[in-house]
């Protein structure tokens, strides 16, 4: 049987990818940021997933002009880096795990997730970031990764709760997949940031903290956060932190923090990062 | 019956300096965002280059979006329907980092906002709503 | 306030469509068909709406190659009739009616439904035919329509409970909306056929007059039909009758039954139609 | 925590006659399926006519999905992943009726499926299920 083993959340910001993909990993203004993630690098040797199913929001990469999906699944057997504006980032392509996306897929229509598969798309830094912060600069990707995207950007957007809840059955569905598959899931995004308007640059480092404080184990008092509340206390691009807790939900109830990690700023975002190991 | 929702969606105005991205004002922007993601592909950032004016009229804009393309003003074309997540697209093609791109709708200058992020970034105090000057 | 005043749904056969546009009427293979549509002709007339949301699904013309979503809505300001292998049919471009169209998208997410919008589609004969059958050949459409595509082709799809459900978050939602608007909801697709396979041509009289006969009062003892009943009693295309549910559920519990018809066959397909007013 | 399911994904294989169409199954006729929506526009529908072969070797189908399209074996191409949605456009461009289409898999001829229509469809008596042989 497939088993959800550890999962993983951490911020996606473009400059990231852009600092690992220019070797600046050490400059000063770094430095500090990649500090952050030595561990997960550690850690995930000793920790290969066979699939990871990667929840993350597409920027106007693959999505968000003709079609504009709640929740999709990418559904191609491959998924290349996109280029956003200044060439594909120079990493792997992304292969998927059919079969599992496939069993995953039919239990949460079955579940009433009214879900949108994508045959074809590019895979853009909300994705590809964090395999990189994770797996380093690397030949290939060492696991199958099924892409799953949320929509954070156009409103209506959906509700922590029923992110929590897809969280849940995606837990469900990989259990009753039969073949024996180490799974984690990643939740991408946040933490709190503003890329707009006269209220650019907003951090709220307060609301951060408390976030991860209680991710692990009091998410109770994270799930009822409303839409509103996001971009009112972590800025417009903070309510990304939704997809955290479908990473969260997905993991059950006995989780073990492995690693926390914040920092302010990467660009124009406060980075956040968490290891969890499950103990179900 | 009226139904109890989880929040207004008029709320969604009471953010200070921020317009959220809603479904009905996207429509306005389609072919602005159309524009935007067509900066994708090399070649057409390179049209775009060579002949701004000749490449942006190959869309159907507005007006005045294509004078806020032309003129780089983020503001605007949020206010003219845009998503950041869209217009970046040009502000990559200009070679500008999305920090730059952002800070100039910000109401300050590139390194004065630089240096607002480097000092842990732009405090909520004041700005979460309107209508509670909180 | 909008309100929704009237149902309609209609089986979408494109035979029928070909039919209509080649003039072939009153042909003797033709005649028996159309005669069941004189009643609605007539009655649209004194009942004609302001917009129609139109619920059917896409026969892979504008959808299921790269995207393919549980539940869709066409979100742009208008739709052209696609060119399915044949032309486009000679019909007026549909407009849409955005604001309420918005309204309802921003609602049903509220309400957990995880819809896909649609920015720039063409529409086929699931949502032509049956505005050409209502509405015969004119110059213009009379009303604006919202269409609202279902999944009822690639597995999973969604079940009969979530369709039901739909409808009555549709209904919910029409009534928040502050504008005075006369709305129709439309369900289209059905009855029983199969168009594949050594199984191809089936139908099931019994089944069909049964769903008929308890739509408009006992549509609870239609509602638990599952995804599997429907493809052995009504064929994998008998499927569809899931969106004359949701055409039901929005129409709330008081409604008079205005006109039933039933004939076998056009094309492939069994062909029902039914028309009820709402008392609410 | 075994959870009960509406019905088991098995059953859709018991279906007499029938190949349900599964999301899994769609990626092996993902070109296939490409090749039958280029046939919505005139332009393709011209070239696929006037060179059946080239036409279809611009798209990455399998041999034996190409050797099916070329025999218009629709109940070939189903078993290879297609659905019908997509293969009516191969029909609709070669100007056969949906009903002379769908006649080709029932294992009777245009005319015999046509009189079976007119006579009231195929009745499901026993092809509900192959397991119960009802
Ligand atoms: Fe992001
Ligand atoms: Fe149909």
């Amino acid at each position: 049987m497939a088993r959800i083993t550890a999962g993983i959340a951490t911020s996606h910001v473009p400059a990231i990818g852009a600092a690992i993909d220019h070797g600046k990993q050490r400059d000063l203004y770094w430095a500090p940021v990649f500090q952050g993630y030595e561990f997960v690098k550690e850690w995930v040797k000793s920790n290969t997933p066979d699939v990871v199913i990667l929840i993350y929001n597409d920027h106007a990469s693959a999505l968000m002009l003709d079609i504009v999906p709640t929740f999709a699944m990418g559904f191609a057997e491959e998924f290349l880096p996109a280029d956003e504006g200044w060439g594909r980032r120079p990493v792997p392509t992304v292969y998927n795990h059919l079969d599992l996306a496939a069993h995953v897929a039919e239990q949460l229509v079955i579940d009433e997730f009214d879900i949108t598969l994508i045959n074809e798309m590019d895979v853009d830094h909300g994705l590809t970031v964090p395999l990189s912060l994770v797996f380093g600069q690397v030949e290939e990707w060492p696991c199958k990764v099924i892409p799953i995207i949320v929509n954070v950007t156009q409103f209506p957007t959906p509700s922590g709760e029923r992110c929590w809840k897809l969280g849940e059955a995606i837990r469900n569905a990989v259990k009753t997949f039969p073949e024996d598959l180490n799974v984690q899931v990643w939740g991408t995004g946040g933490m709190s940031h503003q890329l707009q308007g006269t209220r650019a640059g907003l951090i709220n480092e307060e609301f951060d903290r408390r976030f991860i404080d209680l991710l692990a184990h009091e998410p109770e008092e994270l799930i009822p956060i409303t839409r509103l509340e996001y971009l009112r206390e972590a800025g417009t691009e903070g309510i990304e932190l939704i997809m955290w807790l479908i990473m969260r939900a997905a993991l059950g109830y006995g989780v073990e923090e492995k690693k926390r990690f914040y920092r302010v700023p990467a660009s124009n975002t406060a980075v956040g990062h968490v290891v969890y190991e499950t103990k179900s | 019956m009226p139904r109890t929702r989880l929040y207004s969606l008029d709320e969604l105005d009471d953010i200070p300096g921020t317009k959220v991205f809603r479904a009905r004002a996207s429509r306005e922007a389609y072919h602005l965002h159309k524009f935007c993601m067509s900066l994708m592909k090399p070649e057409n950032r390179e049209a775009f280059k060579a002949d701004e004016r000749g490449y942006i009229d190959r869309y159907r804009m507005s007006d005045e979006q294509k004078a806020a393309v032309a003129a780089r003003d983020l503001s605007k074309l949020i206010e003219l329907g845009g998503n950041m997540y869209f217009l970046v697209k040009i502000a990559s093609t200009d070679g500008w980092s999305a920090q730059k791109a952002v800070s100039s709708m910000s109401g300050m200058s590139a390194e004065e906002y630089a240096q607002m992020m480097l000092d842990g970034g732009r405090s909520p105090e004041g700005l979460r709503s309107k209508r509670e000057g909180n």
